[in-house]
């Protein structure tokens, strides 16, 4: 057997990753169809791609990239110097619809040097560099095909694009031209069932092969039960977290935030919301990483310590507040259990569920909120709280100058140090609820092999993908 | 030898008895007339016949058509007497027929649901029978809807239906109650000649004295479910046996005297009055079409005087009456009372419509079902400046209601609790109240049984007498507006074509529309005279 | 009366009954959450089980009928309110361009698709029981009008109305004092469906998320969240399912009977 | 008849203009910017500004109202702001499931209503009407998404007959394609089933107790053939109607049915498009709905006149 059907929840809007946020851009097309000149793995280490390998300069501010020979995209053309030019150029040009445009920023200039040599030179050193190119958001184009990327993608990945059924599913087949080694799998076809019903009934009645992101934890007892499927349990980028006003008051005074900090029981949000999947966390660092401090001591489940910061802070009667709860069920579930937590408190927290266009005015640009749940995805985004523009409004100079040396320091040991600092300063800070890692689900078939546990990036790469027999 | 022969039939309906023992008897070739007041069980018998009884029905005695007892027929037994040897017309012609089907394929389906022919003479016969009933084919094809004929027109494609067989037995339930005089007479003629032609029995059902002297060889008068009389025509007619029989005969033509009128001053005038109808447009972009409902109208009533108004139904009678309450303006004309306008600029003049009051024909419709007889009666009390209040309001309601023979504590009634005599008494309680100068009676009597329609037209002399009543009576019934009226309007398509004394136009039309009017009307032979020379 | 009306006013007022019960007594608090103790099948101590957060079933099958009926009702309210007065005029004007700007307005609504614009209304104001309420109301204003209308204008053409006329009184009087007590039987009988219509819409507005908010109950919200559970506690979504039934099918049976009752021309079988 | 049709004609072009102007109305106060949706969290304020350009967002409202209008004259839809294709080619793609389903569906409600409603009707009061009006009681009393999952739960997960959803295409024949519509076209069809079936029944019996009903008996027609020769066609005109209304409401009302069995309806073309404020997606959808109802009623009306000869002839 050598086609496989595998559903996921939302469906992309387009199939572009370099020019929208949406992660299902990605789950489709990352690595499969696109590549980058790195790539993470499924272990979330940075490895080549494109590029077969790369030189730094002493400075750390030039990179010289060696591509790959012998690469075509799915067109016919060849990839080389110049797509990487053209792509990189695109993204962090003036007027680029790309999403994460900040990671192209310190790019200073790219020059071909041959058709197999791309030189990149940046304004200042950056440690992350080699990290931000293995983003989906960073993958090679080719200006031959840019015109109709968004319905029919043309990248050099293993799979090419063949088929796209508006609102049901995206077929790829397999890309003899490939110019690593042959996916095992000759068809892929990704369904899209939003519903979590849905998505029980499609893989319970066999109609999916796989899902991936299956959205209702509590069915997942069921299929481990089953000698029909297996389960996969890994880890997401996904700092969920309880988003709080930093500007707005009571928020504005630490105590406050502190008793919030300390009304929260975890444990009862995982199993309840999260029917158990999740790792607590203390601050906005993903517990998988090396650099991760265990800091959930500083918040532990306190119902009469929050009382009595609460009272000491002014509100002996608690206060009212808003919570805005996005659409995935980590917030709308976890958003039900912290109001009642809180209101153990004193606390009444206004429940308002919105949609994500609604969250992102009001909550995100809007900054016209009290609290919200959200899950933040991107890896390595601690570098959010030095932003004192961010919707969660957190202002410490000392903070703000941690993270710019940071980005100057390339020694792995200094970095570890400083970031285990930054994340003391804002766990002890109280800036946001920290409540847990976001796991990332799947279910599949018991014989199909190959698939990613965790999810360093959003991806379903089918490259390594195979039935056991 | 009888063709049907009803026996002590007895029917009940959740245990309320319809009919008591009833019998009769009819002969092939003839006519029997079955006739009584309202309710008195002259459908049920009729239905009996044909076995299509309401559901939990109990019936006991018999039907013996040919022979053969009906009662004993299974359903299935039945069908096949239905329409073959027993046809039926009812009295409704406007919804007896089906709307979506043609007349051809409803005439043509009595003769194929019995298989009685093959498809091609079944056509035949269905022109024929059609041809028969005065619906000739080049004018009237098979192809039309009911609704593209008039109610004299479906009645007979009702009675084509109905001997399309040539059933031994024909039941005609009031067939001509829904008809003007001129067609009722076309209809009744019809029917004659089709019962003499094909040598049928005709079991006619009708409320109508006139009529049933006019066509039955039988009579059978019927009283709360009961047979009280029943013989040939001629000979029940000089002898009528029992008192009701005699009082229905009685009331049916009924006379009153009205008292003599003195003052003559002009009350209410109607110059050239004109109201049109706009019609729906016939093209998108044409200017509508206009109905001339009332055409150049004028007359004059004077203080006192009984105005009669007669003509065929449609010809505006009631456009007429609307416009002189105001209650719709007209297209040109002007119609005064006293000197005033009723209708000024966009709405009725107030002022001259508390000296108008109006009773209706629909002894059940004209009043609100939940309001109690004071509070109807008291409506028009709306009119005046300052309304009578509390114990002199009490006062008067109790006074009208005594006038019109009824009784003070009936004031807290519903109108439910009253028949339908009592209730056309509160309607002229009602339009008494306010001691109008005029009243307006449109169809008042109509669909009063003859009993009470002598009791009404009774009343109205009294109160002739007791407050000088002016008044305009509006009626297709000839035979009652020349009792009540001392002068008399003929109204054909809008027009007053003929105007005068009562009596004078009655006993010698000008108009040759009046003369065939009088002519259609069925006439009560002179009972005094009939039984005079028989004793 | 009939079996209907008994059978529909029973169940009816059992529902109506609960909701009242809510206000003064539920076995728990509605809104506790209880994790350790979740997803518990009936006992003796929570009577219809325990839901995903452990909160206690039949309060909450109580207070969600407080929602569902407090939501039905306004909603139907609101129909009534703004159709009949609509429909009333529409017949007194019969024929005028007020009575065909009425008509039209509310052809106009009815072609509207009822759940896209309710999700459109809730998803402009934010989603909340009184969004679904105006959301469901709207729908219910052509309803009322129409039937209005249709029954008035065959009133305005008995005498009783023409005697009404003769009186003098205005048309806004006669609409007030004889035509809406004679279409108020109808009304009574369209309430009690549309009543019912309301609480089924009511409960698929939770059902994708945009009824009342938590932690308020709603019987349409614990299906919603009951549907992934089916498999293991299907007695989450068995117990708001049969609650919306009973109470759907009680209404409807009681409109049905009623109208039975109230309409006696219905009582006499004709053959 | 051609007149009554021209009337009819210009109060739905007059209210399709209105509707046109309602939906742009009620769809543009919506908060949220389909922009900043499709970016997301880390985008910039010039790339913002760029995509609001690119996606003609940056003009007057009244001028998008004109495009917009204009464009649906000559055919053109726009083009969605997310999906970035021509919203007719979505449109059109998503009609090829909700068509079929809608007609599926009704096909499915008209075949079990009228058997059941005439059935009732000849039986009236007695054990088979009771035992079909207690039926179409419960089939209006449930809630059609809580049918539906019940339906997957028997049929495509303990019985496996059905898929639990998805739609296979037309592309491998029509019996693939009904196939994968059978269990929503069920869970649509029974509800609307138990309408259907009420008002036959009620508008048979309406027709039971007319006059005519009584000449076809004096005629010698058993119950049965009276029934079926002079009531069904009678009783079609509120049966019409209502059927027409359960057309549109098929067509557009089958969003959350269409959730359940992710089928790629126009229902849930909607619901993505206002959760991602894709404006133009769902005016046109609500706009195509809304000619889609008009329609509907209009060809009902028709309808009636082919049933109803009075109404043939009112020139
Ligand atoms: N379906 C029915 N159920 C119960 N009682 C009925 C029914 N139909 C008629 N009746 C009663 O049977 C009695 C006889 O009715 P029938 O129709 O035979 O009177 P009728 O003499 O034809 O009167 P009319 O001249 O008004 O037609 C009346 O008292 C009536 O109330
Ligand atoms: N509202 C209306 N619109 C159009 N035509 C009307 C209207 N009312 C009455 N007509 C027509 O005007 C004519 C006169 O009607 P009217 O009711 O005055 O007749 P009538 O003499 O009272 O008849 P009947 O004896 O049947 O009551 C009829 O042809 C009728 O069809
Ligand atoms: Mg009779
Ligand atoms: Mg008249």
């Amino acid at each position: 057997k050598d086609d496989i059907t595998v559903a996921m929840q939302l469906e992309p809007p387009h199939l572009d990753p370099t020019s929208a946020a949406a992660q299902a851009i990605d789950s489709v097309v990352y690595s499969n169809i696109f590549e980058g000149l790195t790539r993470f793995m499924g272990d979330g280490a940075i490895v080549p791609g494109l590029a077969e390998s790369w030189e730094i300069s002493e400075d750390g501010k030039t990179y010289t990239f060696k591509l790959h020979d012998g690469v075509t995209f799915h067109d016919g053309t060849t990839m080389d110097g110049e797509d990487v030019k053209f792509s990189l150029d695109r993204a962090r040009g003036e007027d680029s619809a790309n999403a994460q445009k900040a990671l192209f920023a310190g790019i200073a200039d790219v020059t071909v040097v041959d058709p197999l040599t791309v030189q990149v030179t940046l304004s200042e050193p950056n440690g992350n560099f080699l990290f931000n190119l293995a983003w989906g958001d960073a993958v090679i184009v080719a200006p031959e095909s840019i015109e109709n990327i968004k319905t029919a993608p043309v990248g050099t990945g293993a799979f090419k694009f063949s088929n796209w059924v508006q609102g049901d599913r995206i077929d790829l087949e397999r890309n003899a031209e490939y110019w690593g080694a042959q996916p095992a799998l000759a068809k892929a076809t990704i369904k899209f069932i939003s519903d979590p019903t849905a998505a029980f009934a499609a893989v319970m009645a066999e109609d999916v092969d796989v899902f991936s992101g299956f959205p209702a934890p509590e069915n997942l007892p069921q299929f481990d039960a089953d000698p029909r499927f297996q389960v996969l349990v890994g880890s997401t980028e996904g700092e969920t977290i309880l988003s709080t006003n930093n500007k707005q008051p009571p928020f504005d005074n630490v105590k406050v935030r502190q008793a919030l900090a300390h009304a929260i029981d975890r444990q009862a949000i995982i199993d309840g919301a999260m029917f158990g999947y999740g790792t607590p966390i203390g601050t906005h660092f993903a517990p998988h990483n090396p650099a991760y401090v265990d800091l959930t001591g500083n918040s532990a489940h306190d119902p009469e310590k929050a009382k009595a910061l609460l009272a000491e802070a002014g509100f002996p009667d608690g206060f009212e507040t808003t919570l805005h709860l996005p659409p995935p069920s980590y917030a709308r579930r976890g958003g039900e259990i912290i109001a009642a937590q809180l209101a153990a408190v004193g606390i009444k927290a206004e429940i308002t569920n919105v949609e994500w266009a609604q969250w992102l005015e009001t909550v995100f640009r809007g900054k016209n909120f009290g609290l919200t749940i959200v899950s933040h995805t991107e890896p390595m985004d601690i570098g959010i709280y030095a932003r004192p523009e961010y919707y969660f409004q957190y202002d410490n100079k000392a903070f703000q100058d941690l993270m710019a040396s940071l980005n100057e320091t390339t020694d792995p040991a200094m970095r570890t140090e400083m970031l285990q600092k930054a994340q003391t300063v804002i766990s002890e800070d109280y800036v946001n609820g920290y409540l847990f890692q976001l796991a990332n689900l799947g279910v599949a078939k018991a014989d199909v092999q190959g698939l990613w546990v965790n999810a360093p990036t959003a991806a379903i790469d089918l490259t390594g993908v195979s039935w056991a027999n | 030898m009888s063709l049907l022969q009803i026996h002590s039939l007895s029917l009940s309906i959740h245990a309320f008895d319809v009919l008591k023992g009833v019998s009769l008897t009819i002969a092939p070739g003839e006519i029997v007339a079955v006739t009584g007041e309202s309710g008195s069980g002259k459908s049920m018998t009729a239905l009996a016949v044909m076995q299509l009884l309401p559901e939990s029905t109990r019936i006991t005695g018999s039907i013996t058509l040919d022979g053969v007892d009906l009662l004993t027929q299974s359903e299935a037994q039945m069908c096949a007497v239905r329409g073959a040897a027993v046809g039926m017309i009812f009295q409704e012609p406007m919804t007896a027929l089906n709307p979506v089907k043609t007349i051809g394929d409803q005439v043509m389906e009595t003769i194929l649901i019995h298989k009685a022919l093959p498809k091609d003479q079944a056509l035949a016969r269905t022109i024929e029978v059609l041809d028969r009933v005065g619906l000739p084919t080049d004018r009237f094809p098979l192809s039309r809807f009911p609704h593209e004929l008039s109610g004299g027109q479906r009645q007979r494609v009702v009675i084509a239906m109905a001997i399309a067989l040539r059933p031994k037995l024909l039941i005609a339930d009031e067939p001509t109650t829904a008809l003007d005089v001129t067609t009722q007479a076309q209809i009744l003629n019809l029917l004659k000649g089709l019962a003499k032609e094909y040598g049928m029995g005709l079991l006619m059902i009708t409320h109508d004295l006139a009529v049933v002297a006019d066509m039955a060889d039988q009579i059978t008068v019927m009283r709360h479910g009961e047979v009280i009389e029943t013989g040939a025509t001629q000979r029940l007619l000089r002898d009528m046996q029992h008192p009701y029989t005699r009082m229905l005969f009685e009331a049916s033509n009924h006379q009153v005297t009205l008292p003599t009128v003195q003052d003559q001053t002009p009350l209410l005038t109607v110059q050239d009055v004109v109201r049109d109808y706009r019609l729906p447009r016939t093209k998108l972009f044409a200017t509508p079409g206009h109905h001339r409902a009332v055409d150049h109208v004028s007359f004059t009533l004077n203080q006192g005087e009984r105005l009669g108004l007669v003509g065929e139904s449609g010809c505006g009678k009631s456009t007429l009456t609307r416009a002189i309450l105001g209650l719709e303006p007209v297209q040109s004309g002007l119609i005064q009372m006293q000197g005033q306008s009723v209708f000024t600029g966009h709405s009725p003049n107030l002022a001259v419509r508390r000296d108008m009051q109006v009773v209706f024909q629909d002894p059940f419709g004209s009043f609100n079902p939940r309001h109690r007889v004071d509070r109807l009666i008291t409506e028009p009390f709306h009119l005046l400046d300052t309304p009578p209040k509390g114990q002199e309001r009490s006062d008067l309601i109790a006074e009208t209601l005594l006038a019109v023979g009824l009784s003070a504590s009936d004031a807290t009634k519903y109108i439910h609790e009253f028949s339908g005599g009592q209730r056309q008494r509160i309607a002229i309680a009602r339009a008494l109240i306010i001691r109008p100068q005029l009243i307006l009676f449109d169809e008042a009597v109509s669909a009063l049984d003859v009993s009470v329609r002598a009791q009404i037209l009774d009343l109205l002399v009294e109160l002739c007498e007791a407050y000088n009543l002016t008044y305009l009576f509006i009626s297709h019934d000839l035979s009652v507006v020349r009792t009540v009226t001392d002068r008399v309007l003929v109204m054909k398509s809008g027009q007053i074509v003929e105007q005068g004394e009562t009596e004078q136009v009655f006993s010698n039309p000008q108009h040759p529309y009046t003369a065939s009017l009088i002519a259609a009307a069925p006439q009560l032979p002179d009972l005094h005279a009939l039984q005079s020379e028989h004793s | 009366m009939s079996r209907n009306l008994v059978l529909g006013g029973l169940l009816s007022s059992l529902v109506v009954l609960a909701a009242l019960m809510s206000f003064v007594w539920t076995p728990f608090d509605y809104a506790a959450i209880d994790i350790p103790n979740k997803l518990k099948t009936p006992t003796g101590e929570h009577w219809l089980g325990t839901d995903h957060f452990g909160r206690d079933m039949m309060s909450m099958v109580m207070v969600g009928a407080r929602t569902s009926l407090a939501v039905a009702l306004v909603a139907v309210g609101i129909g009534m309110g703004l159709g009949v007065p609509l429909g009333l005029t529409a017949a007194a004007r019969k024929g005028s361009w007020l009575d065909e700007v009425i008509m039209r307005g509310n052809d106009l609504v009815f072609a509207f698709p009822s759940l896209v614009i309710a999700i459109l209304i809730t998803a402009v104001f934010g989603a909340g029981a009184v969004n679904a309420i105006i959301a469901i109301g709207i729908f219910n204003i052509p309803v009322f009008a129409r039937i209005t209308r249709g029954a008035a204008l065959s009133l305005w053409e008995r005498e009783f109305i023409l005697a009404a006329r003769v009186a003098g009184k205005s048309s806004a009087r006669i609409s007030a004092e004889h035509i809406l007590p004679n279409v108020m039987n109808l009304l009574i009988v369209q309430g009690t469906i549309q009543f019912s219509l309301g609480i089924l819409a009511e409960a698929g507005l939770s059902y994708v998320g945009l009824g009342a908010q938590p932690p308020t109950p709603s019987w349409g919200r614990m299906l919603a969240d009951a549907q992934t559970m089916v498999s293991f506690a299907p007695h989450l979504a068995l117990i708001p399912g049969f609650a919306i039934i009973l109470t759907v099918l009680g209404l409807n049976l009681m409109g049905d009977g009623l109208r039975d009752w109230l309409d006696p021309r219905l009582r006499v079988a004709r053959t | 008849m051609i007149r009554y049709s021209l009337k009819r004609l210009l109060s739905l072009v007059l209210s399709l203009a209105i509707a046109s102007v309602v939906i742009f109305a009620v769809i543009e106060v919506a908060p949220g910017d389909p922009a900043s949706f499709m970016l997301g969290v880390n985008a910039q304020e010039d790339t913002l500004a760029a995509l609001r350009a690119e996606l003609g967002l940056d003009v007057s409202k009244a001028n998008r109202y004109l495009a917009w209008v204009t464009g649906m004259l000559s055919g053109d839809f726009g083009t969605s702001y997310t999906y970035r294709t021509p919203v007719a080619e979505m449109i059109s793609d998503r009609l090829w499931v909700s068509l079929p389903l809608a007609l599926f569906a009704l096909a499915l409600s008209t075949l079990i209503a009228f058997p059941a409603g005439i059935y009732a009707a000849a039986r009236r009061g007695k054990a088979g009407d009771m035992a079909v009006m207690g039926a179409t009681q419960l089939g209006v009393a449930i809630p059609n998404f809580w049918f539906a999952m019940m339906l997957v739960l028997i049929f495509a997960i303990n019985l496996r007959w059905f898929g639990a959803g998805g739609f296979a295409g037309w592309d491998d024949g029509l019996w693939v394609g009904l196939h994968s519509l059978t269990l929503p076209a069920i869970a649509l069809a029974l509800p609307q089933a138990a309408i259907l079936a009420r008002v036959m029944r009620s508008a048979l019996l309406d027709i039971l107790g007319e006059d005519f009903m009584r000449t076809a008996r004096a005629k010698g027609l058993s119950r049965r053939q009276a029934l079926w020769r002079h009531g069904v066609r009678n009783a079609m005109i509120p049966v019409l109607t209502i059927i027409g209304l359960q057309f549109s409401f098929l067509l557009a009302g089958s969003i959350i049915i269409e959730q359940v069995f992710y089928l790629p309806g126009l229902g849930r073309l909607v619901f993505q498009a206002i959760s991602s404020r894709d404006l133009i997606v769902v005016e046109s959808v609500v706009m195509l709905l809304v000619f889609a109802v008009i329609t509907v009623n209009f060809l009902v009306d028709l309808a009636y006149a082919l049933v109803d000869p009075r109404l043939r002839s009112r020139t």
